[in-house]
């Protein structure tokens, strides 16, 4: 039996029962559906209570960065701990420290960026990007309240820009400016930032992750406020892990983990 | 500080982890006491939150502090069944970090740090699968522990542990896409992710309840753990993966993976659908029953045809997890079966934990796999196969044992049940178990080949009898001292399981107590 | 319902030799000290034995609850001392300080190795022996079966050859596999018919219980092939297969102790699981009684065409063990009587046939029936207590083995089996026919030649003495009978 | 057929297409021999899933649940303190929310795909060492050549 043979028939048999599971959902679109506005007769969806009362609870207007990073903030932090882990697994597969270095991948030894006559035009124009992706990708994660954004989106942008110098220089460039200790010391306090906002109400007598309780912190004037800015930090707490994780794995591919010199 | 104990459970392992991200690179000396504290303190936290389910019954933990409309964020609840668990979890994450120790001599030490931060935030997942009230949260812990066990597993330097790894990758993605699919059925037909809301949802109206949706998101949810636990048919992944780890990672995987996904299946039918939900339908139970017999028999004769030490208890893995399957599956009118799946996932985890802690030491020490050399092992190695043997008899079901009382309540359901085929397939699978067991027993007694023909003709002169058949097989000698401590640690505690089930059957009958329907009376 | 006491002198009897483990480990560099130890822990065992036996004689049940941790099925590890609990201990305990002598003289004879690890599992068996014994209820019966099975499988291999591995391999396979395939499922089901009473005190278990003649029939057979040790056929192989293990082994155990708890288990079954009234109700014993009689008859055949001597006593072995399961499957109350005589009648006859077993293979190596020509001259005090061991086993007037096969005989004809009646007197002509030969070919028989049995003499005194005692004590049990015959009127009163 | 697409494919159009997507993935993670080809096979099985889960908190003519005040930064504070809830601009039928489209899907999709990336990131990392050792990705061969491993060792 050849795997085309199984994959036909798990294909077909998966397929049927999706179908089946579909034929009593309610139409496209229909805003009286289950998930939408809750069960006939029964109690509002949840999804109705954070519509209505999520911007008076937290002052966020954007309901998905306020039900991410606060109502569902655990998930939120588990989350980054995925892309931590994920990191974790590939330095711990591809990582080798290179003593046994047969198939290191030699690249020109002087930088770059700055000088080599016939990289003139990728290295001025990556000279010039590099900042402004930078700084735009700070202002995706600081304006995550208003409108689409925040730590995720934010710190994809940032480590993008780290690859950026990867790519039109050597990898050995962007390893100087963002060497494997940095980026794991950066990892590991991205998280430690997230989940110290969720210890820090523990202190103060609440349960873990309950921001209202820090406007003594912030010495804001009503928890509200104190949620939105907390949520801010957690926010850049994700940024951290995540531009660190994503130029970490865009090194150790590229080199087969010696980081000696990549593509 | 008391009632913060669910959170400090996740806490401790977590920020142990992000501790030995910042400092372990370049001081590796430093990784094991964090990550061995970090243990210590979950443990110590999971006795004080379970105590406190077992007194004062199960509790809810509001995460952030929301708690009028249930379900607008993540609950973690505990009560006495996943309490037992979430002991048994740190009680054998703390015997795997023992025997994680290498020595200072050892050479290859540069990934000690991914190492330990994989293996806490392993024990990250599983603390977080145990105690969440959550569906979607489910999910994401279930990533968690998947992600960390595809780097555990490939962390070796076996050539064949990558590819293991792949596969069990791409089974376990796709079992973990699978129960997000059935959760998001879920949530289309009943607007909730908390399991206690969705409970209360399914049970108040039955035309929800009875619709072909939620129907489809049982059967994904299913398939999907049971792609998880590696249940029978979908169980591909588990033999290569496990066995081609090394040893390390093997003593925290192979124990608990497979029997935390166990207790979700138990969970998702006790408190997500419901007892009466998932029996309702006429015709699963026995499938299911029929299903784990195949199991079970698959199981324990793939076991006797493996030679090395590891694949064989991989298979045997397998046979296990059709003993709890069908067992949680029987639908017996007192509810035995799904007590003894219950103390099952707690026996088993331990008797794993001492068969592979056993694998780890020759495989580790002696660079032995093969059952074949282990000629001489009783008289050379004493202390490692008291360790051994106890875990073996525990695994036949020799009476002291927990395994011995697991069994005894699985059988009790099965003939309550009225499931003979299940009944005769455990005692099959246990008589199969002797005889692998007694087979390692021979050779460790005798020796490899031991002298024909010392019969009792020439009584008088007798002859020493050390130096028949040992010469071939590699020098034994005794292994360390952290080595033996949780090899003997975990005999120790499968032997205490057994003596004092009763308590524990109790607690765990109390959690089906308060569960969606009334359990008759308390035997 | 006869008063009971609780006392903890069960539990010190069945611990006495367990105590004894750390000590012989201790001692032993110490040859004589870790021997001294084996026979003070034998002497202290029978001593609580015999502290508990006037409690006993008097209708008093002495009873001890050790763990009650099973709550989840609120069955306790409990002992309870009844009269033919009485019985058994008394004759394993005081039959161990014998063969515990004679096991010192047998290992220095032939200077065995390993010889601590052999005393270890000796004593740890001893200790299971006695706990099946005391077992107040079935599964702490059970639980110490399994733990003989297992503690008396290092001895039975001790030679750690391939035959020991052979005989180890048939030993395992039989009792563990019929232990785990038949007696679990039986208890568990009896667990589960009874409504979670498994104790023997009071009524018997499941005597009101509502127990159709197929599943009856099915339970009894699975407790009678589970508790596979009473070496019914088909499942009696292990038997002769264990006789690989050296004699001191074959002859307590598989003479007194290991077959012995066989058949003491099936007797607890008939007798309080499921109680004389119901197997006479629904008539399944019947069954049982003619397994049983088939299973004398041929292994008294078989046993006649053996030549290797411990072989034919083990196959001689089987067939008397089932006189016993035939005797309390008839159910008469003097038949029941019989067969709990037999226990002890069988005991001291079979170990001093495989004690002068043993001597004759120490004094001269020999093993065959063929080669004993003329050796009684030789060795004179070896073989006449071979001839009273062989007239106590096969039912002959001074020795003990009389009283029990009078008893049984009355049972039969009183439960009117004449059949059964026949079977019993042809398996004792069978008897005699394997057992007289070999006496006749010793005495009368002229040595083949002088000088080949010259140098042959008595075996070491260590040997000797244990086997006098023993046939001198199938004597004694036939003049003085009188404390064994109230003990088996206190349990057939009883029942 | 003409009717069968319309009343019962149509209102459940996104539903359908997913399951279709879903299908191919999961056939091509299986059937493909290439371990890349199924680890795309993986990406389209995750992607239909993402797409199932935003097609169901959809809602006809709601915007994206942000909620659009126009008040600029300086009221911002003000607006908070007196009047309590925004003014939200009041849909045709039924209560105010059905304004704004569903946002818990979105919230739950960030971290699907979070985890879909990981997974890829780690599945590639494999792939890589697995050329490494065996210089070939195809699953055919590479079974030949840990079978070949197997018996020599």
């Amino acid at each position: 039996m050849n795997p085309k043979l199984y994959a036909s028939i798990a294909v077909i048999i998966t397929g049927l029962v999706l179908l089946y599971g579909i034929s009593d959902f309610p139409t496209f679109g229909d805003p009286r559906s289950p998930a939408n506005s809750g069960v006939e007769g029964g109690a509002p969806s949840t999804s109705l209570y954070y519509i209505n009362e999520s911007y008076g609870a937290t002052k966020v207007p954007n309901l998905v960065t306020s039900v991410l990073a606060d109502y569902r903030g655990y998930d939120t932090m588990f989350e980054t701990v995925v892309v931590f882990a994920a990191g974790m697994a590939i330095f711990a597969i591809l990582r080798c420290f290179g003593r046994d270095d047969e198939a290191v991948i030699t690249a020109p030894t002087k930088s770059s960026i700055d000088g080599d006559h016939n990289r003139i035009i990728v290295g001025t124009t990556c000279r010039l990007a590099v900042p402004v992706v930078q700084i735009f990708a700070l202002y995706v994660v600081a304006h995550g309240h208003h409108s689409p954004g925040g730590g995720f989106q934010g710190g994809v942008m940032l480590g993008a820009s780290f690859i950026l110098i990867a790519l039109a220089g050597n990898l050995n460039d962007a390893l100087g400016r963002f060497s494997e200790r940095s980026y794991m010391t950066l990892a590991s306090l991205g998280i430690i930032i997230y989940a110290g906002f969720g210890v820090l109400p523990q202190v103060l007598g609440k349960n873990f992750l309950d921001f209202g309780v820090l406007e003594k912190f912030f010495l804001t004037d009503g928890p509200e406020m104190a949620r939105s800015h907390s949520m801010l930090g957690v926010e850049i707490g994700v940024a951290l892990t995540v531009m660190s994780i994503m130029f970490a794995i865009f090194a150790n591919l590229s080199s087969r983990g010696t980081l000696k010199g990549g593509l | 500080m008391l009632e913060q104990l669910p959170a400090l459970i996740l806490l401790a392992p977590l920020f142990g982890a992000l501790l030995i991200g910042l400092v372990g690179l370049h001081d590796r000396r430093a990784c094991f006491p964090i990550a061995f504290a970090s243990l210590v303190v979950s443990l110590a936290s999971a006795l004080g939150a379970a105590m406190r389910a077992f007194t004062g019954g199960a509790y809810n933990y509001f995460i952030g502090g929301w708690e009028e409309p249930l379900g607008i964020s993540i609950v973690l609840r505990v009560d006495a069944l996943n309490g037992l668990l979430l002991i048994a979890i740190a009680v054998v994450a703390v015997l795997a970090v023992i025997f994680t120790i290498r020595p200072s001599s050892e050479k290859d030490t540069d990934k000690t740090a991914y190492f330990y931060i994989l293996f806490l935030l392993l024990c990250v997942g599983l603390f977080g699968i145990t105690i969440t009230g959550d569906a979607f949260n489910l999910f994401v812990l279930i990533e968690v522990s998947a992600l960390t066990s595809y780097g555990l597993v490939a962390i070796g330097t076996s050539r064949r542990c990558k590819m293991a790894a792949f596969h069990y990758l791409l089974m376990g993605t796709v079992g973990a896409s699978f129960y997000l699919l059935g959760v998001g059925y879920l949530y289309l037909k009943t607007g909730s992710l908390n399991i206690e809301d969705i409970n209360t949802i399914l049970t108040t109206n039955a035309t929800v309840a009875q619709s072909p949706g939620i129907v489809t998101a049982f059967l994904l949810i299913l398939v999907g753990i049971w792609i998880k636990m590696a249940f029978f048919p979908l169980y591909g992944w588990l033999p290569n993966a496990y066995s081609y780890c090394p040893s390390g990672s093997s003593c925290l995987l192979a124990p608990l993976m497979t029997k935390v996904s166990v207790y979700v299946m138990i969970r998702v039918m006790l408190s997500l659908f419901g007892l009466e939900w998932v029996f309702g339908h006429p015709g699963w139970s026995d499938l299911v029953v029929w299903l784990a017999v195949i199991a079970i028999l698959a199981g324990s004769i793939m076991a006797l045809a493996q030679r090395e030490i590891k694949r064989m208890l991989c298979y045997l893995i397998v046979a296990e997890i059709g003993y709890m399957v069908g067992g949680a599956w029987l639908n017996d009118p007192n509810l035995w079966g799904l007590t003894g799946a219950s103390y099952h996932i707690l026996a088993d985890a331990l008797m794993t934990l001492c068969l592979f802690l056993f694998a780890g030491i020759l495989f580790k020490y002696h660079g032995i796999s093969e059952i074949g050399d282990l000629g001489g092992l009783f008289k050379k190695m004493p202390l490692t196969s008291i360790g051994f043997v106890i875990g073996a008899l525990a695994m036949i079901g020799v009476p002291p044992t927990s395994g011995f009382f697991s069994k005894f309540y699985l059988i009790r359901g099965g003939i309550e049940g009225g499931h003979p085929e299940y009944v005769g397939a455990l005692l099959i699978s246990s008589l199969v178990n002797a005889v692998l067991f007694f087979r390692i027993f021979e050779i460790a007694y005798f020796g490899k080949n031991p002298a024909d023909g010392h019969s009792h003709d020439h009584g008088h002169d007798s002859h020493g009898h050390d130096d028949h058949g040992e010469a071939a097989s590699p020098v034994l000698r005794e292994a360390p001292t952290y080595a033996l401590i949780p090899l003997l640690a975990a005999a120790a505690l499968i032997l205490l399981l057994g003596i004092f089930n009763g308590q524990i059957i109790e607690l765990i009958r109390t959690a089906f107590g308060n569960s969606a329907i009334v359990v008759s009376n308390l035997r | 319902m006869e008063n009971t006491v609780t006392s903890i002198l069960p539990v010190l009897a069945c611990l006495a030799s367990l105590a004894a483990v750390p000590l012989i480990l201790i001692f032993r560099k110490e040859i004589f000290l870790r021997e001294l130890v084996t026979f003070g822990a034998g002497i202290a065992k029978f001593a609580f034995v015999l502290a508990m036996l006037p409690l006993v004689l008097e209708g008093k049940v002495l009873e001890y609850t050790f763990i009650s941790g099973f709550t989840g099925i609120n069955v306790p590890i409990a002992f309870r001392v009844d009269g033919l609990g009485m019985i058994f201990a008394l004759v394993a305990s005081s039959l161990w300080i014998a063969t515990s002598l004679y096991a010192v003289g047998y290992m220095r004879g032939l200077k065995e190795h390993a010889q601590t690890r052999f005393f270890v599992f000796f004593a740890v068996s001893l200790c299971a022996t006695l706990g099946v014994a005391f077992a107040g209820n079935l599964l702490t019966l059970y639980l110490f079966y399994e733990m003989l099975s297992l503690a008396t499988w290092p001895l039975v291999t001790h030679h750690q050859d391939k035959e020991a591995r052979t005989g180890g391999r048939t030993y395992l396979s039989y009792l563990l596999g019929t232990s785990i395939g038949f007696a679990l499922p039986a208890l568990i089901f009896t667990y589960v018919k009874s409504g979670g009473d498994l104790s023997f005190a009071g009524a018997a278990i499941l005597a009101e219980s509502d127990l159709g003649y197929w599943p009856g029939l099915f339970l009894l057979l699975g407790f009678a092939f589970g508790f596979s040790k009473a070496g019914m056929m088909p499942f009696h192989s292990w038997l002769p297969g264990a006789m690989v293990a050296p004699t001191p082994v074959s002859a307590l155990l598989h003479a007194v102790a290991v077959v012995k708890v066989g058949v003491f288990c099936v007797i607890r079954v008939i007798t309080e699981v499921f109680g004389v009234d119901l197997l006479g109700k629904l008539g399944i014993n019947l069954v049982l009684c003619w397994i049983a009689a088939f299973t004398v008859i041929t292994s008294s055949l078989i046993a006649l065409t053996q030549d290797n001597l411990k072989r034919r006593l083990a196959f001689s072995t089987v067939g008397q063990l089932s006189y016993i399961i035939l005797g309390v499957a008839l159910l008469s109350e003097h038949a029941v009587a019989g067969s709990m005589m037999h226990i002890a009648m069988h005991a001291f006859g079979k170990i001093t046939l495989f004690f002068c077993a043993g001597a004759i293979f120490v004094a001269c190596g020999k093993k065959y029936v063929s080669q004993l020509d003329g050796l009684g001259r030789r060795m004179p005090v070896t073989f006449a207590a071979f001839a009273i061991g062989a007239m106590s086993v096969t039912g002959l007037p001074p020795t003990g083995g009389l009283l029990s096969k009078f008893y049984l005989v009355w049972g039969a004809a009183e439960a009117g089996q004449i059949a059964l009646l026949c079977v019993f007197l042809v398996s004792t002509i069978l008897n005699g026919a394997y057992f007289f030969p070999i006496v006749y070919r010793a005495f009368f028989k002229p040595a083949p030649g002088d000088e080949a049995t010259s140098g042959i003499h008595e075996a070491p005194l260590a040997c000797v003495i244990p086997l006098t005692v023993t046939a001198i004590g199938s004597l004694l049990l036939f003049f003085f009978p009188g404390t064994l015959l109230e003990l088996t009127d206190l349990m057939v009163g009883q029942k | 057929m003409v009717e069968f697409l319309l009343n019962t494919v149509k209102p459940h159009f996104n539903f359908w297409v997913y399951v279709i997507l879903m299908m191919i993935g999961l056939w091509s993670l299986i059937a493909k021999n290439n371990l890349i080809k199924k680890m795309m096979g993986l990406a389209i099985f995750q992607s239909a899933i993402i797409l199932f889960y935003v097609s169901l908190g959809v809602k006809d003519g709601a915007t994206i649940p942000v909620l659009d005040y126009h008040g600029e930064h300086a009221d911002h504070n003000a607006a908070a303190k007196d009047e309590p809830a925004m003014t939200l601009p009041t849909s045709s039928a039924g209560n105010p929310a059905d304004a704004y489209a569903n946002p818990v899907p979105h919230v739950l999709m960030l971290t699907a795909i979070v985890v879909g990336v990981a997974t890829l990131g780690v599945a590639l990392a494999l792939c890589e060492m697995i050329f490494k050792e065996f210089d070939t990705l195809e699953e055919d061969e590479l079974l030949r050549k840990i079978k070949a491993l197997h018996d020599d060792a």
